[in-house]
């Protein structure tokens, strides 16, 4: 069971979360060029290592986060808000 | 007599309270405290079922869940458990067993002369032969191999039982309530911690409650009872007992499962059967214990020959007396106790044997006290007898060559060392070491909040072990934030020495064979390691899956580290480079029904119902599943009315009159802020920026990869205010897809929203007299100049408040009306009775699909995840010049190419033949046999009432180009084809002149 | 939008109606309450107004409006729970403070104006009262969160899991008693899942 | 050595000392014609029919740990070709041919049992995507039967056929020729069978690198060092990207675990190969008698090869739904396996940017039935440089054009096929 450490809501199983990817993919502008918009929809690093991903707390507050995860180990690093925008929740979200 | 084996005192039962069960219809009696091997055993039962491969008898090894052996089927009918281990049973009143894999009858087994063939049934037989003629694998060999495999049987009935699922968070959980368990957890108690101390037994104290050993100067199974009194009583101490952890996954979760039922004939009204418990410790200690592993020896399987540790167990605890005339064999100093308690118990202990030259010395000369014969530098080579054991031949460790000594006896003990229950800490992620003081594996690096003490970290002796989970506990509480000073730990008494020298294979007889078991469940033998080693399945896991060695369903726990050590000797290399197999959840076979809890039948998946279900119910609607909801099909007004008729009734209806329908499913996202238009436009292909306030606009959504995701209406409500709908399907995706955005893309965006679908019950007046209907009950001027096509605005329907939506589905003359959801059934009540006199009825999905059919209204099975706007004919709405969410993959070269597959209307022309939705379209020189390639498939059908005919929405291939040709719709499972001609998906008023009438 | 000066309002009618009972469960050490006719308003800011929503909404009325997730402030007639990272739901029964239906919305829309958007789910909600000695029990049957006292006292809240439906969860006192919000049209689901983890506790 | 009952019999007499290896152990030569990359089931498939269809013997097979220790391994070893998809339908059909006279090809028996395959549906929408996809599998000359409610009780006597269940079952759309096969005796037939015509099966051998002379490929980097290659096939399955990484090469793939489960053993009790239609639970019963099942991806990226809680409760929750008499069994073991999730949930078997290297993966959850046929192609494609007719849809370019093949319809979203 992975437990994730929502910034607001603290820890949570994983089947509060709903998985989003790979978030470290940067999305092309509208400029962007047919390789790079087939790159963010298609291609990954699929790191066996860690992981920069989206959740989104479906069944909590329903902030999407970004989470460092070890796809080997499992082993959460850190779990932030995916806006910047959003009031801060709770201190200390370093699940190391 | 009954009982004959009951020592006359002594044990840890309940001798004032006997209790009645049956194996294999025989009535016996045992007593309150008992397992159903112990009682067994005290009745003189040693015979308790058959072998998987070979039918040998086979009898009761262990005292626990490491039971390979003593499996019975339990219970009876729905309640029948197959593969139990006596072992574990606790016995109740009323219990019934059978044995398994016996016919005719357990003693007089047909198939034990498979024992005879026993060469031609080596490692890996059947995957050299079989294979000729062809065709009798499927009709002849594999049935006979499959008859063969599985010991019980399954019941066939549903389960009256219910099980449970429960979460708990602590500090320390502490697996296993041994002396090293109960130190651990009373440590961490102490400090304040929140903890939690589970044991598979009823009974805590582990192996105190079976050895014969003292603690503070107490028995041992006395110390334990009061130091579970003591934690019972602190109210930060939680103590599970019958409470097997079986899996350790990842983040410190735990996960166990509670016999709650199992000791009783039916549970209590109420009770689940069994529980899970998922654990959320910060801290583990895993207090697990030990595995006694047995010596191999010649026909080491007869029943009558069980681990020393066991024996003292039964002897012990259960005051029973598993055979008369005992010898011990042992390659270590523990297996001695099992002499001398047997001794103490009236048993004659014939000869300790032990494998090494130079034994204890103070051991030896307490059984020389006693008087029992101990015989050092030579090891059991054999033993032999028929359903229960009657010599053993003993061997020089070195081999011999001369005949063996016999020895008659009816019980051996045999220990072979001892091997750590590594289970938990390896499941944790953890690397189990090889450790050459025990011959076995002790933990290695910990990777999650885990650590082992006691028996399961190697350390054997009762001191170490107190003292271990004292440390282990303090530790733990303080890990997890708890101060305060550390207690001593008691004093145990002497419980002597644990050396051992390793014996892996007893030599056998001079000039003799014997089957030697590694692998007593699974029948594999010493011989079938060592000619997989030779066939090159030389790595332990390849030998595993070659033999089947620990793949059974004690799953190798007494035989996995002998397995290896002789693979290692057959290689000639050191164990650690062996390795061992990977340890699995669950550490003992949990039932299918803990894992699902009450997540079955009916809670497996919630169901939604929207204001009006009730109402629908009366009228004896039939309901439809859409995702988790339930909406009305249709209304049959009669018993003999088919859906075709009510669909058709209630499609004129709608057509020629007035018609309502509770479209409460739909997804609605209510959005609000300076940017909720910029917001609209990047989500939609179609403009948002210039909607006047009061109008609602239809709108289709791409996914990132340029197909199309959801189609629906947005309204503007006011200057920043803006309400979506969804389909119901996509409700919740939508919701997500735009948090995504919001959040991860355009976090700059200003704008708010959230989902209103459950605030709204929506219902859909259709029909040329909606707007008469509507004018009785609505207070907003509805005059198709003041209230035009695709309008909006808020009113009072009655006094019930509520917005009104001039939109349709149908494509007839249409309005939505949304009322608050409790007041939804009374406004569907209002409108049904302001409508009574035009003659207004409620129309289902069903006739709502005929309807959107009809106008060629794209809907799910359309939109099927792999069509483009283009595809369905949107593309028409869509706005290149600003961006929007998948505008870059859906101009890709493939998405603008020849040959896909585009929506186009079908009209059957062959009266009376109605068209299928699966049908494939196929050009007229395709047979049904032939195969060929599909141009195309029928995605909604319908008989529409307004055409007389079947008409049809498709996908073909450059459908859009091919209006008027004729293609077939074959439907080849059912031996069917049907000419076609291909058509404007957009079948009435196309012009949408009725929706703006 | 609702006519608050409207002297006669339609009827409401509670989702659960068919298992309309008193109490869906009522043993001795835990008890399942409907909380009929409720107001569930939520409010959410806009970017950057999440304090003087706060404050507007305190103000108001009169309660401490929680900027802490997690937390729900209420006093006898009203709670005001975290909900999400920029908005809250607030809670009333109808005629808890001899409101009209409309009547709480109407008062949070101007006391918030342009700071945010207010929403009204009243009727999208069901509300169940759990109670009882047995009831942390019972939750610890559908929701992994942590409720022991330590950990979740009177006063929180959390938005979570429950019986596999999404919730949000209150406690309102010691007893303990829960608060439970769920979507309308799994209501008879919910309060069924609830319902029969209590059977286990009908003799005791 | 040739295996038979005749074999079986004169080695028993003689105590079974005279069975040889089934494949030798040979040390890595310096240089091959083809390195296969991964000893799994379509690895080991591969270099038998180069060896054998195309007679390229110089060969070897490297294989980080031992010879079917990945997903041929750890599969629920289901065999079917009920694609709907023409590409998809002929690739997996000519697979199940090839399945059909495997046994005796190999002369090792694989146990392939066609039991029969049958897709549970519980309303009108189902029944319609099934009607879709067995009209489209006859019309590829595959063979597919639509049952009805008592066609279903015939073959799954103990599903909850009761009125008032949440899902009660309508119909189900089979294949009676689909099954199971023994998925260990595969990888091994194969690694025999290639053996017998010289294939080097080289075991504890990890691929660490490439090397490359400017755009041409040297050989590969391993655990036992430098092995020099004409061309190299990858058919490492979950760990894909991490191998294609080492050259530089970002796939459309995503490693997800997929996990399986079996029960103690028992009598028959399921007789052909069924899954759920109203949630993720699928089950066959194996020749040993345990019931072995398995249901959805645990949803995240993941190289852990062992699965989590969630899913497994919820798996189990659906197969007691369907079928309540298993809430009494016991469940034995539990395990993982890293599944290739490409981006569209069908299989890359193609050429790839880099000359001589050639790239086999995207398995997805069901490679397994695909081993022969997949052996079969990627050797004619390695042998020919050229992709066959049957997996020329099959690119690692067809994403960026944006030719899909897209079976279920849920796009870029791996976790979703
Ligand atoms: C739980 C589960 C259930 C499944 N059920 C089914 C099913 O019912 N039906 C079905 O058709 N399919 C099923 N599949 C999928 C199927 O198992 C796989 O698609 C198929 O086995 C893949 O075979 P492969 O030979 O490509 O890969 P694998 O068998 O995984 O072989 C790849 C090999 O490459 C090796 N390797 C990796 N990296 C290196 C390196 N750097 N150097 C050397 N060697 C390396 C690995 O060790 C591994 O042995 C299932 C999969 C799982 C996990
Ligand atoms: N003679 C030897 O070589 C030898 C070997 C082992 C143990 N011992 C003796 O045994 C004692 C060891 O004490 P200990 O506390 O380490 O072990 P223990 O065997 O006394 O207790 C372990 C307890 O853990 C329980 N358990 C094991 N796995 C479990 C699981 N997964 N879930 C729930 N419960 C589980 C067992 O049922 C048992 O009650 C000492 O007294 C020692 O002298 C001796
Ligand atoms: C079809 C199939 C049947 C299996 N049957 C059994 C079984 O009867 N007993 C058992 O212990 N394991 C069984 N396993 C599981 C294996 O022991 C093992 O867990 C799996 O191959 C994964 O390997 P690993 O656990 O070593 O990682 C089976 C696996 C498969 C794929
Ligand atoms: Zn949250």
């Amino acid at each position: 069971m992975l437990r994730i450490e929502c910034p607001w809501c603290g820890v949570r199983n994983e089947d509060e979360f709903s998985y989003g990817g790979d978030a470290a993919v940067d999305r092309p502008s509208d400029e962007g060029s047919p390789d790079e918009w087939y790159d963010y929809v298609y291609t990954r690093n699929n790191s066996a290592g860690k992981h920069t991903e989206h959740w989104q707390h479906v069944n909590g507050c329903r902030a999407w986060v970004i989470v460092v995860r070890d796809t080997v180990t499992h082993k959460i690093y850190s779990t932030v808000p995916a806006s910047p925008n959003l009031p801060t929740g709770k201190a200390g979200v370093d699940q190391t | 007599m009954t009982q004959k084996f009951r020592t006359t005192d002594g044990g840890l039962i309940d001798r004032n309270r006997p209790i009645s069960f049956t194996f294999d219809g025989k009535s016996y009696q045992g007593y309150e405290g008992d397992t159903l091997a112990s009682a067994l055993l005290a009745n003189g039962v040693h015979l308790l079922g058959r072998s998987f491969k070979y039918h040998r008898p086979r009898g009761i090894l262990a005292a626990g869940s490491e039971e390979p052996n003593a499996m019975v089927e339990l219970r009876t009918g729905a309640r029948k458990e197959p593969n139990t281990r006596a072992t574990t049973i606790e016995l109740f009143d009323g219990l019934v067993a059978k044995s398994q894999n016996c016919w005719p009858s357990l003693s007089f087994d047909i198939m034990a002369i498979n024992n005879l063939f026993s060469p031609l049934l080596s490692a890996g037989f059947y995957y050299k032969t079989f294979m000729w003629p062809v065709s009798f694998w499927t009709n002849v060999y594999e049935h006979i191999i499959r008859r063969a495999a599985g010991l019980g049987t399954a019941p066939t009935e549903a389960d009256p039982d219910h099980y449970e699922q429960c979460h708990e968070h602590c500090d320390v959980l502490v697996v296993g309530a041994g002396p090293a368990g109960l130190m651990a957890a009373q440590a961490a108690a102490d400090k304040g911690a929140r903890v939690i101390i589970a044991d598979e037994h009823v009974l805590l104290g582990g192996s105190l409650n079976s050895e014969d050993l003292t603690v503070s100067g107490k028995p041992g199974n006395d110390w334990a009872a009061a130091q579970v009194a003591k934690l019972s009583a602190m109210d930060n101490v939680h103590i599970f007992t019958r409470t097997t952890v079986f899996g350790y996954y990842d983040h410190n979760t735990v996960a166990a499962i509670e016999k709650v039922s199992d000791h009783v004939a039916v549970p209590a009204p109420g009770k689940p059967r069994q529980r899970m418990w998922i654990f959320y410790p910060k801290q583990v200690v895993i207090a697990a214990g030990a595995t006694e592993r047995p010596l191999i020896f010649g026909n080491n399987d007869i029943p009558g020959i069980m681990l020393a540790a066991a024996v003292r167990t039964y002897t012990n605890q259960y005051g029973v007396k598993p055979g008369s005339r005992a010898i011990v064999v042992t390659n270590n100093s523990d297996a001695y106790r099992t002499a001398i308690d047997l001794h103490g118990a009236g048993v004659t202990v014939v000869a300790v044997v032990d494998s090494r030259t130079h034994p204890d010395a103070p051991l030896a000369a307490e059984l020389a006290s006693l008087s029992i014969e101990l015989i050092t530098g030579k090891t059991v080579g054999a033993a032999g007898g028929g359903q229960r054991v009657a010599y053993a031949l003993l061997v020089s460790t070195q081999g011999d060559t001369e005949e063996p000594q016999r020895i008659d006896c009816d019980l051996i003990a045999s220990s072979g060392g001892w091997n750590p229950n590594l289970h938990l800490h390896s499941q944790s992620g953890a690397k189990p070491v090889y450790n050459e003081a025990i011959f076995s594996f002790v933990p290695g690096q910990s990777r999650q909040a885990e650590v082992c003490v006691g028996a399961a970290n190697g350390s054997f002796g009762l001191q170490e072990c107190l003292d271990q989970g004292l440390a282990a506990g303090a530790e733990a509480a303080k890990l997890a934030g708890f101060k305060g000073k550390n207690k001593k730990p008691p004093k145990a008494g002497d419980d002597g020495d644990y050396s051992i020298e390793a014996l892996w294979i007893s030599p056998t007889p001079y000039n003799k064979s014997y089957k030697q078991f590694v692998d007593q469940q699974n029948d594999v033998k010493v011989s079938d390691v060592n000619l997989a080693a030779q066939e090159g399945y030389d790595s332990v896991e390849l030998l595993k899956r070659y033999t089947t060695q620990g793949m059974a369903t004690d799953q190798g726990k007494t035989s996995n580290v002998n397995a290896l050590a002789i693979l290692a000797g057959q290689r000639g290399e050191p164990i650690p480079d062996v390795g061992i197999t990977t340890f699995r959840p669950p550490y003992v076979p949990v039932a299918m029904g803990v894992f699902a809890g009450h997540t079955v039948g009916h809670e497996f998946m919630p169901v939604r119902h929207t204001a009006i279900h009730d109402w629908n119910k009366k009228q004896g609607a039939v309901f439809i599943e859409a995702g988790l909801w339930l909406r009305a099909r249709y209304y049959p007004q009669s018993p003999s009315d088919t859906m075709t008729d009510c669909y058709i009734r209630e499609t004129n209806n709608t057509r020629n009159n007035v018609a309502m329908i509770d479209v409460s499913t739909l997804g609605k996202i209510d959005i609000q802020g300076p940017d909720a238009a910029e917001f609209l436009n990047r989500l939609y292909i179609n403009n948002w920026l210039k909607l006047p306030i009061g109008k609602v606009r239809y709108g289709v959504m791409l996914r990132e990869d340029g197909m199309v995701f959801d189609d629906g209406t947005t309204s503007r409500l006011g200057e920043n205010h803006y309400f979506m709908t969804t389909t119901t399907a996509n409700a919740a995706p939508v919701l997500s897809h735009m948090e995504y955005y919001h959040q991860t893309v355009w976090p700059d965006l200003d704008v708010v929203f959230c989902s209103v679908t459950e605030q709204w019950t929506g219902i859909a007046v259709a029909g040329p007299n909606s707007r008469k209907l509507l004018k009785k009950v609505i207070d907003i001027d509805l005059d198709n100049a003041a209230f035009p096509f695709m309008a909006v605005g808020e009113c009072h329907m009655n006094k019930i408040p509520a917005r009104l939506f001039r939109i349709s589905f149908s494509g007839e003359l249409a309005y939505e009306v949304n009322v608050p959801a409790d007041y939804g059934e009374q406004a569907w009540l209002e409108l049904l009775e302001a409508g009574k006199e035009m003659g207004v009825a409620p129309y289902g999905t069903e006739p709502l699909g005929t309807m959107r059919i009809e106008k060629g209204h794209v809907a799910g099975s359309e939109l099927d995840g792999r069509t483009t706007a283009l595809d369905l004919g949107l593309e028409g709405l869509s706005n290149r010049s600003k961006h929007f969410i998948g505008k870059h993959n859906s101009a890709r070269p493939a998405m603008l190419a020849e040959g896909r597959l585009q929506v186009v209307g079908l009209k059957s022309l062959e009266p009376g033949r109605n068209l299928r939705v699966g049908a494939h379209l196929v050009d007229d020189k395709v047979t049904l046999e032939s195969v060929s390639q599909s141009q195309g498939h029928v995605s909604a059908t319908t008989f529409s009432p307004s055409l007389g005919c079947s008409i049809a929405l498709g996908l073909l291939k450059d459908g859009t180009a091919r209006h008027g040709e004729q293609i077939d719709a074959v439907f080849p499972l059912d031996d069917e084809k049907i000419r076609v001609e291909i058509c404007h998906p957009v079948f009435i008023d196309p012009k949408g002149e009725l929706v703006r009438a | 939008m609702p006519d608050t000066q409207a002297k006669e309002f339609p009827v409401r009618v509670s989702p659960l109606l068919p298992i309309d009972r008193d109490a869906i469960v009522d043993y001795k050490n835990v008890r399942l309450q409907e909380r009929k006719c409720l107001n569930a308003i939520q409010v959410l800011a806009y970017a950057n107004k999440h304090a003087e929503t706060a404050s507007a909404i305190s103000k108001a009325l009169g309660i401490e409006c929680p900027v802490t997730p997690g937390i729900c402030s209420s006093n006898e007639h009203t709670q005001i729970a975290w909900s999400t990272p920029n908005s809250w739901m607030v809670i009333a029964s109808d005629d808890a403070a001899g409101r009209n239906p409309g009547e709480l919305l109407e008062t949070l829309q101007r006391a918030v104006g342009e700071l945010a958007a207010v929403v009204d789910q009243s009727h999208g909600r069901c509300g169940l009262r759990l109670s009882g000695p047995r009831a942390r029990e019972v939750m610890a049957k559908n929701t992994a969160i942590d409720l022991h006292p330590r950990v979740f006292k009177p006063g929180q809240c959390a938005s979570t899991s429950v019986a596999h439906m999404s919730a949000l969860v209150i406690q309102v006192d010691d007893q303990p008693t829960y608060d439970l919000f769920v979507a309308r049209s799994l209501a008879r689901s919910f309060a069924h899942a609830i319902e029969h983890s209590c059977h286990e506790f009908q003799d005791d | 050595m040739h295996y038979s009952a005749l074999s079986l019999i004169k080695h028993a007499l003689t105590g079974n000392r005279g069975w040889t290896r089934a494949w030798r152990n040979p040390e890595p030569k310096k240089q091959y014609d083809v390195i296969i990359i991964g000893g799994g089931g379509h690895g080991l498939a591969t270099a038998y029919y180069l060896a054998r269809l195309h007679g390229i013997t110089n060969v070897a097979v490297l294989e980080k740990g031992y010879i079917g220790g990945g997903n041929t391994g750890r599969n629920t070893t289901i065999v079917r070709s009920n694609y709907m998809l023409n590409a998809n339908s002929q690739f997996y059909e000519h697979s199940m041919k090839l399945w059909e006279g495997l046994s005796q090809e190999l002369n090792y028996n694989v146990m392939f049992s066609q039991r029969g395959i049958l897709n549970i549906f519980h309303n009108d929408a189902q029944r319609d995507a099934f009607a879709r996809r067995g009209n489209a599998m006859r019309l590829n000359g595959v063979d597919a039967v639509m049952h009805d409610l008592d066609g279903v009780k015939k073959l799954m006597p103990h599903l909850d056929f009761s009125k008032n269940t949440r899902f009660p079952v309508t119909g189900g759309l089979a294949q009676p020729r689909g099954g199971t096969a023994r998925h260990d005796a595969v990888a091994w037939g194969y690694a025999r069978g290639a053996d017998r015509l010289g294939v080097d099966i080289i075991q504890r051998c990890e691929v660490t690198g490439f090397r490359r002379d400017g755009d041409k490929l040297l050989g590969v980097e391993t655990s036992r060092g430098f092995i020099g290659a004409g061309q190299v096939g990858v058919a490492v399955a979950g760990n894909s990207s991490r191998v294609f990484k080492m050259v530089g090469i970002k796939l459309p793939i995503e490693s997800h675990v997929l996990q399986a489960y079996v029960t103690e053993g028992i009598k028959p009790l399921v007789n052909t190969v069924c899954t759920f239609g109203a949630g993720h639970f699928y089950i066959s019963q194996s020749d040993k008698g345990g019931l072995v099942f398995g249901g959805d991806l645990d949803g995240y990226n993941s190289y852990a090869q062992r699965g989590n809680l969630p899913t497994f409760n919820h798996v189990v929750a659906g197969g007691v739904t369907m079928m309540p008499c298993l809430a009494r069994l016991r469940i034995l073991r539990q395990w993982g396996g890293v599944m290739d999730m490409s981006m569209d949930g069908t299989p890359i078997i193609s050429k790839t940017p880099i000359d001589n290297l050639y790239m086999n993966g995207g398995w997805c959850y069901g490679g397994f039935k695909a081993t022969p046929g997949s052996g079969w192609v990627f050797a004619h494609t390695i042998a020919n440089d050229k992709a066959h007719e049957l997996n020329r849809a099959f690119t690692l370019e067809r994403f960026r054009e944006g030719y899909l093949l897209d079976e279920k319809g849920v796009g870029a979203t791996p976790n979703a096929h």
